[in-house]
């Protein structure tokens, strides 16, 4: 998917999948063949099993509209940061602590921009892309609706 | 009259109404999200429990988020479900 | 090199070498085995080729004192971050346009935090690690020693 | 008297005094990063190019970042470089 922002040809990839995805590939598909990107910032969000408790996450998305918004969020990064690339995966599906969740990929010349756009794409997929994650609980309990942070929301607000 | 609507739901309003989507044509006199959420309420129990507190709430229409005072007239789906816990 | 710091065992791996990293590796050893990471920030930093000018960069540095700035820089991340982890990797000798300089790794559970231990370990490595680099151009002429800029300082002076 | 001192030079200092290292024992009235600056100055053309803009200059004593008033009395290494630029 093509950016199309102002600055023309910056590389957008947007996926949303249910198998695992491999970081440093995606790193590689922004950088390789070009010697202009001076700062790769590269975030992994990962499944935590709180403390022992958990057996899994599984996560629901609208699908369509989860691509959509992801998309949003990653062009309005690179109309805001002068970024050379951005990359944002989202898996769904259960699951396992330990395992992989969500990569954003920023990529620019320098690493200020580089560090502002990847945290901003995360901030803004949190509290914008259509995921919801349900805890499936290791003593066998029906695993509830893991409930939004207001903390969350302000990390988006200190963008605006 | 309102044209036919696609209703999404997902995570617990998904859960508490039984369904993942359906089609219903509201009356006229609903004209935005906030009185599709009450008429919505109205329809039986495992509505009036999905939308027990509709300030917690998130719509959106054709898949961009919309606030409650949105209209809804033209919207061809129209989706429900708790703020977002994804990332 | 163990951290030491207010958190006990939080493990710190800092190496300055010739020979490439692989940021993958560095990661995957600060996460693997463990479910209690819900973040991983990895920052690279490669050489430009400044619009095809340059031939590569000669990164010169002073041994012993690097390690020890770099570590004394990642220990206070971990003091001021509830951080699990941190690598930091700098690189020396010549580096061609495309090339690997330096790699900042950080876990934590939290986005926030790993975002920002990340991105205050590069602005201090910046301007405290005993590293120089010297351009070489394409055109052969000698290469002149890159200009240190204000704007690294207050990069860094931002988190005091 | 001091003890003699190794002295090390980085990047373009180096280069300008020609040495990467020596040893050296400044005079007693020598006390200070500043002093050892002004000294070194003094010992030749390359230095005095070297040190010409003394405010440029960053120096370490052991392998730690010091400021120019700093005593050097107990130093066995002190180092002179410019800003640094890796990262």
């Amino acid at each position: 998917m093509d950016g199309g922002g102002a600055r023309g040809a910056v590389p957008i990839n947007v996926r949303i999948q249910r198998e695992d995805f491999d970081a440093a590939a995606e790193v590689a598909a922004l950088t390789q063949g070009r010697a202009d990107v001076g700062a790769v910032v590269a975030f992994t969000g990962l499944c935590r099993d709180e403390a022992g408790a958990l057996a899994a996450l599984e996560l629901e998305h609208y699908p369509g509209m989860a691509e959509d918004e992801i998309a949003r969020v990653a062009q309005e990064a690179a109309a805001r940061w002068p970024i050379l690339g951005a990359t944002a995966i989202h898996r769904y599906g259960k699951i396992a602590p330990g395992g992989n969740i969500v990569l954003v990929v920023a990529t620019s010349p320098h690493r200020r921009a580089a560090f502002e756009a990847a945290e901003f794409m995360m901030d803004y997929l949190k509290t914008r892309a259509p995921f919801w994650k349900k805890e499936h609980r290791r003593d066998g309990t029906t695993g509830e609706w893991v409930e939004a942070k207001d903390a969350d929301d302000s990390a988006a607000q200190r963008w605006t | 009259m309102n044209a036919p609507l696609k209703l999404s739901y997902f995570a617990w309003v998904r859960e508490r109404i039984g369904l993942p989507d359906e089609a219903l044509t509201p009356p006229a006199d609903v004209t935005n999200v906030a009185e599709l959420i009450a008429w919505l309420s109205g329809r039986g129990e495992e509505y009036a429990y999905a939308f027990e507190r509709p300030g917690v709430i998130r719509a959106a229409i054709d898949r961009k988020h919309v606030k409650h005072d949105a209209p809804i007239a033209g919207a061809r789906e129209i989706a429900f479900f708790p703020p977002m816990t994804g990332g």
